[in-house]
């Protein structure tokens, strides 16, 4: 664990150094930025608040083979990740780090998934504090900062013409020796000291979660939700940017006689999502499937985890084309009339 | 300029009637150039009622978003109307929708707002940043926005969408009561993107279009917000049979895209919600537009225009251009 | 590649025309491309344009949608429909990139089974120029 | 147990046996017998009344079943599957020889040890039997341990029965039998209404008595509420609850009613648990 420095115009250097890891760092796709392989270097930017689409695509990718087979063959082929393979996310925001250690818990549950697990073990993750957080950023009511170091294995501050690179474990270390970092001094720790605290003061908004998890199985048949549902398109966006939403779907997919058993991100806003083969569905309106939502972060997780499944990072206020936003269902939450849960 | 207090005193009046059930309009956001749709349900909401250039979303897109449950037995079904306040663009999805006989014309009462313009929030966040203004509207040829005390004057061109740049409907199509009078049409659409993208070589076309499909997230928030797009069960969530696959890649994507340009021609009514809603900014109107004109051009054709109208694809006529068929 | 490219067609054919002009071209020994793999539907307006996207996912090169001459419908006006059908998702196809010469449409009647062998080695040479089609075919299974 | 390394990896299994336990048609009733391909997995493998297995076939997929044999029929399992979907539709056209696939055993199990000593009675309508069938079982094969066993069952018609010939058995061996149909059929003997209705006409003393339901949801409501009118109390009263399912293992999210996970922290629930989640009769 040690404090290290690289000037600003060494970026590229310091990535291309990197030969022995998988290199993974925001790179923009044609508007947006998102966490790539890295190929070019120069491509990688650093500028962005944050990436659209968060890193969680590196753990629990978009679609994912289970594993393979062929037709009229019984042989099934997984296609588990090297636990042992080298990747790096190279300038992951706290926040999203923090998003790991929050769905570790889901994936490591009882029966542990490996395709995760894996990836989670194989990944150094070299975190980027926020300097400048953007409009609907609440970390700190999260358990988080702009320079949280939860989850990752080093921290990096941008301090003008150098970034401060402060390792926390092995792998960090690991990674700052495979770059060839220069040492630090308490110059810099100090500055980054001051730009953390600093950045915590810039954090606009806030909600205070106290309660809120003992209170939403009250608000079960309250109208409140209606107002909020009533708006909503039903889309994935909220859940598929989300960091901490870890829902999948598992289809079979056969071509030919090649076949594979896949999983991809599936989203508790689809109406099919929950559709019994029978056509009833329990969650038929927008109303259940926006309560589903709030509570399974707000309420049903931290009860079975005992952690809020959310990191603050803003992104589903952000990307809501229709403005639900997040820190307003909780504010009015707390405003509604509970009542003790209904007996069937 | 629409005065928000008769704007308002008129939606109470609405929502009060007893055949009224919902009343559906914009209210302001919670942060920056945020405005979100608002359904009233009661007269004491209809205070929150807003009309200003941040109004960008569709209103009419909720009446077919309403998901019904099913009526328990004994009960009637509420049959009790839709009241929708609608600018030019989002009326021609009502007439659209009235064409498909979506509902019957007597189950919405249409409110129109004429408009001479929205903002596009991705153009304003550009030019102000992460901050809430104060106020935002348009004065003749500018648009003055208001913020901490200060106002800026803008060109329209500036910080409008650019749909309302080549508007050919300020005014309500379709409308029971027009709430402020009627204002002058500016825009002309001569499809000059459309032209320009058909310029590129068909390589250059999928290089493009791969790279688009494949930022794709398939969070279907396109689909949902279309005031078109209202099938019951939309093909791409059947399972039996699966045409196009819950997987993510270049192959499904480009599929989900195309299946839904193709099933919206002769249907888009070009409010650009889809390519507004697009969390990772795909073009997709685009293709849209593209379909939009070829419609014009082959069979002098335009949805959303007129609610006696045929849809596009349910009818023919035998003088058809067929020039590619063997 | 050093062989030539052998593109692989799938035809949608109606029941009453096409087909039984293909029939015709058979039993009249007109040797056509065996390019095609064809499918005989009940109308040409029944071919969903899912349909062609499909085979296209699924590994076509190319498609034909065959149906009766105008006016000779079967079903009175089901190719007047299919005729808008795919004239626009013609245009669309084109306008994403793909090589207009792999949509092709045509109407052949059941009388036609020289038009059809015609109509075959044409769409053969335009799906060949176009090449091997790998825009949006599915990829994830080739292991 | 499953391969620990790999919750998702299926063992593949031989269907040894499989025939309609209702006229063949849409939503009929066939029950597979199988076998694991692999004989060694029978050493590790074991499971209880009310466990659930994912049953696929490859190429299409799996879904959720409940194991309908009880642990102590050796040598096989056993699934009864209604034909609704793209899945089950799947599997219905598989037959004696070919394989499926199955990972298990899932979920959570009957009580058993918990209930020794004391009266069961079941209640179950249509395809609701196939969980409790491994309880009647087990209950019978442990007769010193447990009380009385009463088995009430219904369905529409007297056609749509599923297990017939068992009940005959259960009757041989003085096991009490009620069955039931929606509606009059000429020649049936037995009980004509809801599978309620039954309940109240045989009306079982709730007195050291478990009462385990399952059925369409529709039956579970009523039949627990009369229930509680016969003096049963929330803790007597067990059933099993479904929702649609992918991975089993409590990963994919959406079988969640309220924090709990059937395919997880059920399907078993007590009446007194569910009653605590308003989602649950969702």
């Amino acid at each position: 664990m040690g404090d290290y420095k690289f000037a600003k115009d060494k970026l590229a250097e310091v990535l291309s150094s990197l030969g022995d890891y998988q290199v993974f760092a925001p790179t923009p796709a044609g508007d947006v930025v998102r966490f790539l392989e890295v190929k070019d270097p120069a491509a990688v930017t650093l500028e962005s608040a944050n990436s659209t689409v968060p890193p969680k695509e590196l753990m629990f990718p978009e679609t994912e083979t289970l594993f393979k087979y062929r037709l009229g063959d019984t042989g099934l082929d997984p296609s588990v990740p090297d636990a042992s393979a080298r990747r790096l996310v190279f300038g992951i925001r706290p926040c999203d780090a923090m998003a790991y250690t929050i769905v570790d818990n889901l994936f490591s549950w009882d029966f542990t998934d490996p395709y995760y697990l894996n990836r989670r073990e194989n990944t150094t993750l070299v975190g980027f504090a926020c300097g400048d957080p953007c409009a609907n950023c609440f970390c700190p009511s999260m358990g988080g900062a702009p320079a949280s170091e939860k989850g990752l294995d080093a921290l990096m501050f941008d301090l003008g013409d150098t970034f401060y690179v402060k390792t926390l474990t092995d792998k960090g270390d690991a990674f700052a020796k495979a770059a060839g970092l220069d040492a630090a001094g308490d110059a810099e720790s100090k500055a980054a000291e001051k730009q953390a605290e600093e950045a915590l003061g810039k954090v606009k908004r806030s909600i205070d979660t106290a309660g809120i998890p003992e209170k939403l199985p009250s608000l079960y048949d309250h109208p409140f939700w209606e107002q909020f549902s009533d708006r909503c398109l039903s889309c994935g966006i909220c859940t598929f940017l989300c960091p901490t939403c870890h829902c999948f779907d598992i289809q079979d997919e056969a071509e030919a006689f090649n076949a594979r058993r896949a999983r991809m991100w599936d989203t508790c806003m689809f109406a099919e999502y929950t559709v019994h083969t029978s056509g009833h569905n329990p969650r038929p309106t927008r109303k259940e499937r926006t309560r589903n939502r709030i509570s399974h972060k707000y309420s049903y997780f931290p009860e079975k985890f005992d952690v809020i499944a959310c990191v603050g990072c803003g992104r589903c206020i952000n990307n809501c084309p229709v403005n639900i936003d997040l820190l307003d269902i909780l504010e009015k939450s707390k405003q509604a009339e509970g009542k003790e849960a209904k007996t069937a | 300029m629409v005065d928000l207090k008769e704007l308002q005193d008129k939606a109470k009046e609405v929502i009060s009637r007893d055949d009224v059930r919902r009343l559906i309009g914009w209210q302001r956001g919670t942060y920056g150039f945020e405005s979100a749709p608002i359904v009233v349900t009661d007269a004491s909401d209809a205070d929150k009622l807003i009309f200003d250039p941040t109004c960008v979303q569709n209103p009419a897109s909720f009446i077919t978003l309403e998901e019904k449950r099913p009526v328990p037995r004994g009960q009637e079904p509420d049959t009790r109307k839709v009241a929708v306040m609608v600018k030019g663009c989002d009326s021609r999805a009502i007439v659209q929708q009235l064409v498909e006989k979506a509902y019957p014309r007597e189950n919405v009462i249409v409110m129109g707002m004429p408009c001479r313009g929205v903002i596009d929030r991705r153009k304003a966040a550009a030019l102000f940043g992460d901050v809430t203004p104060d106020e935002v509207k348009l004065d003749g040829d500018k648009v003055v926005v208001s913020l901490n005390s200060e106002t800026k004057e803008l060109a329209r061109g500036d910080i409008l969408a650019d749909k309302c740049m080549r508007c050919r409907y300020p005014n309500p199509l379709v409308s029971d009561e027009l709430m402020t009078e009627e204002v002058e049409k500016w825009g002309a659409d001569e499809f000059a993107d459309v032209d320009e993208f058909e310029k590129m070589s068909p390589a250059d076309k999928w290089k493009f279009w791969e790279e688009q499909f494949s930022k794709c997230i398939r969070c279907y928030s396109c689909r949902n917000v279309c005031p078109m797009c209202y099938c019951v069960e939309c093909v791409v969530a059947k399972l039996k049979p699966q045409w196009t696959r819950r997987s993510t890649d270049i192959s499904e994507n480009a599929a989900y895209h195309v299946q839904r340009a193709w099933h919206l021609s002769g249907r888009c009514i070009e409010c650009m919600e889809c390519q507004r809603v697009c969390p990772v900014d795909i073009p997709i109107m685009t293709l849209n537009r593209k379909m939009t004109r070829d419609v014009k051009e082959m069979f002098d054709y335009e949805p959303g225009v007129d609610v006696e109208a045929e849809p596009l694809l349910a009818c023919y006529n035998p003088q058809d251009p067929e020039d590619y068929i063997m | 590649m050093s062989e030539e490219f052998e593109p692989n067609i799938v035809a949608f054919l109606c029941n009453w025309c096409s087909y039984a002009g293909a029939d015709l071209a058979g039993t009249s020994r007109t040797q056509y491309l065996p390019n095609i793999k064809i499918i005989r539907v009940m109308c040409s307006g029944r071919v969903n344009p899912l349909f062609l996207l499909n085979a296209l996912q699924q590994g076509a090169d190319g498609v034909l949608i065959s149906g009766c001459h105008p006016g000779d419908c079967h079903y009175l006006e089901g190719n007047f429909y299919a005729r808008r059908r795919f004239m626009l998702m013609h245009k669309l196809l084109e306008h994403v990139g793909v090589d207009p010469g792999r949509v092709n449409m045509s109407w052949v009647s059941a009388s036609e089974g020289v038009k059809f062998k015609d109509v075959i080695e044409e769409v053969v040479t335009s799906v060949k120029e176009a090449g091997p089609m790998d825009q949006f075919r599915r990829r994830q299974l080739n292991w | 147990m499953m391969d620990e390394s790999n919750p998702y990896l299926p063992y593949i299994v031989k269907v040894e046996d499989a025939w309609y336990e209702t006229p063949v048609g849409d939503r009929a009733v066939k029950t597979f017998k199988v076998t694991f391909e692999d004989e060694k997995v029978w050493d590790t493998w074991s499971h209880r009344p009310g466990n659930c297995a994912m049953v696929g076939r490859l190429g299409i997929g799996e879904s959720m079943f409940c194991i309908s044999s009880s642990p102590t029929e050796e040598g096989y399992l056993r699934f009864s599957i209604m034909q609704a979907g793209k899945v089950t539709s799947a599997i219905h056209e598989v037959d004696a020889g070919d394989t499926l696939t199955v990972r298990g055993p899932l979920g959570n199990s009957f009580p058993m040890e918990e209930w020794e000593g004391k009266n069961i009675v079941s209640i179950g309508g249509g395809i609701g039997q196939a969980p409790l069938r491994p309880v009647i079982n087990y209950v019978r094969a442990n007769k010193d341990k447990y009380g009385d066993l009463k088995v009430l069952y219904g369905a529409r018609t007297s056609d749509l029965h599923c297990f017939k010939t068992e009940f005959d058995e259960y009757s041989g061996e003085g096991t009490a039998c009620h069955l039931a149909i929606d509606v009059e059929e000429e020649g049936w003997p037995h009980f004509v209404g809801f599978v309620p209705d039954l309940l109240m006409e045989v009306a079982p003393s709730p007195e050291n008595t478990i009462a385990v339901t399952c059925g369409p949801p529709i039956l579970i409501k009523f039949v627990t509420q009369n229930l509680e009118k016969l003096g049963f109390t929330p803790d007597q009263i067990y059933t099993t609850l479904e929702e649609r399912m992918k991975c089993g293992i409590g990963k994919c999210g959406r079988c969640n009613v309220g924090s709990m996970y059937v395919c997880k922290d059920g399907p078993v629930f007590s009446y007194e648990t569910l009653k605590k989640i308003p989602e649950a009769f969702a």
